[in-house]
């Protein structure tokens, strides 16, 4: 089902955790869709993010994608964090199965929501960035037969 | 360890060397079709008699009410469409449960769409019909009451002998969906009242694409399959002779073994069930305690998901389920354990464990090792626990 | 004769031994739900893929359109009864011929008595359906045609193409059984303009109780079995997965001997024709001279029943069957053989041999003799004939 | 399908063949239904049938009853061959396939239409003897699903 890449950033996810004082954490998903994703920032005086940290609830693919985002950001300014798509997140995972796309895109609304915090906090408006929804409620409906 | 533990038979069962042995022969030699004219064909004819004859004693049945399908979904199909169908003069009001299988489920709502109407009897919170609601729920219109023998997903038995007298006394037909129950747990359709039951081979260590519907002698269900007089002029097709031979060794091997079987797995079954409830916090069991099938564990284990869980398990060489096979792709929640009245994100942290006979209790002990370790690196990973444990 | 010689093909195949070999891993090893989680059984997937690619190359179409059934008569129930189903909002008007399988027919049937209308089609002498009748029976409320690639009895086949162009410019979808035409004869869904297509295994030395139906990408047609999301949400039930991967390597053996298998059943076919039509006196070919299946030769021989015919033949060690064998054991002439114009008691008569490239042309040639021997002694405790020599 | 009797029957049919001057020849069943027996009995001035005959055009059921039959009423007297119902054929052969019942009245019928002919010729009558009809239309269908 998963590639390769998906499944070592299953069992070895990276940047699991917390940061205490985080300059930004977003929380997105809802339980009841099956999928939470909370990412915490680090960022220093110069925008750039130096630690990333994640927890996630939701399937093998939803721990992949959040692992895998956490690594394209960290490290980036704060950007560059907001220009790494679902796209970019995938690729970097060598693809997701179709019905699992919609993790990608939580990764992406919860780097979003981190860096919503992060300018909230600090009073700031970053660039191209919206405030992210609480829930990405993209429950496409698989066609019926 | 070494060896892969299955733990998913509800999903699907090895077959077993020796069914696979009685089929062999009717793949390359004895394969002709058993309506020809030449003995050599027709003499696959009363291999599939023997099968049918095994199958219909297991039931209290006769043989002629047993009749061959391509497996448990097409006997769902049958019979409740067909019923549907031959007893629309009647009425066009269908009884069922909340917890069905997809192939009742569906087909009722495919009925619905097309003039009939159907009542989903709620269940307890161990997944056990609720008889009252069952028999407020009749009308005068109701032509057919199907309920599942045993569930696929929390493995909970239902009272099928109360609902086929309430069935009897109404007048009204009755379906059971024993796909899970046949072959592991005693039936007999007289006793039970039944009148159509659906069965599949490949969960009780037969081959896949064969079942069959028992339909009780006078009843007036048509084909659902139309074509060739196979299967007394009642289900087309050339008859799959291998399948059916297998499919009858499989039922003549799951009724000789059923006691001692069922022993076996009672009792990894509890130990399994007593050691995750004790050693695991925040766990559930789903389902019935006691009218529960012998090798059902069903447990919800609190802020993690259960495909998450699956594929940390399959790392350790053990094969589970989360919610039923056909639908652990989708991200929908299993309708079975919403109906028992778990919230959402419980539901998705579900596991179900289906033992067979061929497990050791030191597999089952060291399952419940890595459940433990497992659902800690999962819990600690959750935000959910966190906020959980923040708030304590 | 020791060896059995097997002439019955259009019946049902021997499973080639490769394709058992193929097979048996996924009964007792391989035997997980390939929509599990754990890898084990989802590699499964993957040869489920394969077959289904295998398939789709043999046809010219995607793999996408493949939906796998339990055999062909489960396919053309499907194709008629769900396209009738999806576009009856364009019409009730189905156009097939009288010489369809009864898994056409009697599923045409089943639609008439549900408020659809079916024109049956004439064909000629040679049983080659009749296109323009075919085109006058069109009407605005037409829906689909349904013409079978190649006819079970006599081997006839159609003008495929010709009747996609039709089809096509009517905009009117166009369903072909091809059961005894997929794996025997070059089929391209796109050259002919086919919307559905129905096979089976079993008759291309694959295992029985699998087949495929093809739908062509964009059509509206839904499930006709209902339940899990099996086959893209189409069709449910568990995957028979050891006969779906049998099912793939019989059509990849089948299309890579596809012309050699050809050539050598034509010229055994030929012989057999030509020289029972030269010995025997008071017999005719039934079908096309030359557009009919390479294994087909059916012939009937005035003043004798078939069934006779054929226990005598049986007793030579020679399989055969009298029309096709769903009817052999009925006392109604085949309904092809009347749609041809034969009177019944010259139906009655009918053979039917069905040939693989196993034959040997000695086998071929012992065939001839016992013919022979076998329609002199029938005819000679025939009243009939005694009838017509003394008429003479 | 069939009884080792019926085989037997089937494979060696008894008393197949015509009677030159035959002091009866009955006919029954039709072409289109796929039976057609004809009886040829010779019976002497003590009404005893010393030799019988049978042509069919049927089945193996169809040739085993007429062989069966011919065996049955051999020997007999008028009057013992009339008694040999469908049923008395059937069981001597060890039974016959549900969908194949008809084979045997029609033998029966044949029998008769037989003793009809040697009652007209002769000019006699005979007790309990009916006019047989050509057809025994019996064509009962199937239940169809
Ligand atoms: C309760 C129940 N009903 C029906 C089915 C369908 O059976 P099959 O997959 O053999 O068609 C299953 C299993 O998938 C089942 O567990
Ligand atoms: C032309 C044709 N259509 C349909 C069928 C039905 O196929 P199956 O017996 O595999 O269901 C057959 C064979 O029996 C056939 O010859």
């Amino acid at each position: 089902m998963y590639t390769e890449k998906v499944m070592d950033h299953f069992k070895n996810p990276r940047n699991v955790g917390e940061i205490e004082n985080a300059s930004g954490v977003g929380t997105v998903g809802n339980a009841k869709c099956g999928d939470i994703m909370r990412i915490y920032l680090d960022i220093d005086e110069n925008e750039i993010i130096q630690d990333v940290k994640f927890k996630t609830f939701g399937c093998g693919a939803a721990v992949a994608t959040s692992s895998m985002a956490t690594e394209l950001v960290k490290g980036k300014t704060v950007q560059e964090a907001l220009a790494v798509t679902n796209k970019a997140v995938m690729e970097a995972l060598d693809g997701l199965p179709p019905v699992k796309v919609h993790c990608s895109l939580l990764a992406e609304e919860a780097i979003h929501a981190a860096l919503w915090d992060y300018a909230e906090k600090n009073g700031i408006k970053i660039d191209g960035l919206e405030k992210p929804k609480n829930d990405i409620s993209e429950h496409e409906e698989e066609e019926e037969y | 360890m070494d060896r892969k533990i299955y733990l998913d038979n509800a999903a699907t069962t090895p077959v077993k060397p020796e069914v696979v042995e009685a089929m062999l022969p009717y793949f390359t030699e004895r394969f002709g079709n058993p309506s020809s004219v030449y003995e050599f064909a027709a003499q696959n004819k009363s291999a599939v008699t023997a099968a049918r004859e095994t199958i219909a004693h297991a039931l209290g049945a006769e043989p002629a009410e047993i009749y061959f399908t391509a497996g448990g979904t097409e006997s769902d199909n049958w019979a409740i469409k067909e019923t549907a169908e031959a007893y629309s003069q009647k009425g066009n009001h269908i009884i069922t449960t909340k917890i069905e299988h997809h192939a009742v489920l569906h087909t009722c709502e495919y009925l619905e769409k097309h003039g009939y109407e159907v009542t989903y009897v709620n269940v307890d919170e161990n997944g056990v019909v609720k008889l009252d609601e069952l028999k407020k729920a009749i009308r005068p219109t109701t032509i057919l009451i199907s309920v599942m023998f045993a569930n696929n997903e929390i493995g909970t038995i239902q009272p099928i002998k109360e609902i086929g007298e309430i069935a009897k006394e109404n007048g009204i037909l009755f379906h059971t969906d024993a796909v899970q129950a046949f072959g592991h747990v005693k039936i007999d359709v007289n006793e039970y009242h039944i009148d159509l039951l659906s069965a599949s081979g490949h969960k009780i260590n037969g081959p896949k694409g064969i079942g069959f519907l028992y339909i009780r002698k006078g009843l007036k269900l048509r084909s659902y399959i139309h074509g060739g007089a196979q299967e007394r002029s009642r289900r087309a097709g050339t008859e799959n002779v291998p399948a059916i031979v297998g499919f009858g060794k499989a039922v003549e091997l799951a009724v000789a073994t059923m006691d001692e079987r069922m022993k076996k797995e009672l009792e990894l079954r509890d130990y399994l069930i007593s050691h995750i409830l004790a050693e695991v916090p925040y766990v559930r069991l789903n389902g019935h305690q006691k009218e529960r099938l012998s090798n059902n564990a069903n447990f919800s284990f609190q802020f993690i998901e259960g495909e998450s869980l699956l594929i940390m398990l399959d790392m350790e060489n053990i094969c589970a389920s989360s919610g039923s096979a056909c639908t652990s792709g989708s991200l929908d929640p299993s309708h079975v354990l919403l109906a028992i009245g778990l919230p959402h994100e419980i539901a998705h942290g579900s596991l179900r464990l289906t033992l067979s006979d061929d497990i050791t209790m030191d597999e089952i002990k060291y399952v419940i090792v890595k459940i433990k370790e497992i659902v800690e690196k999962l819990r600690s990973m959750s935000p959910l626990y966190e906020d959980f444990i923040k708030r304590q």
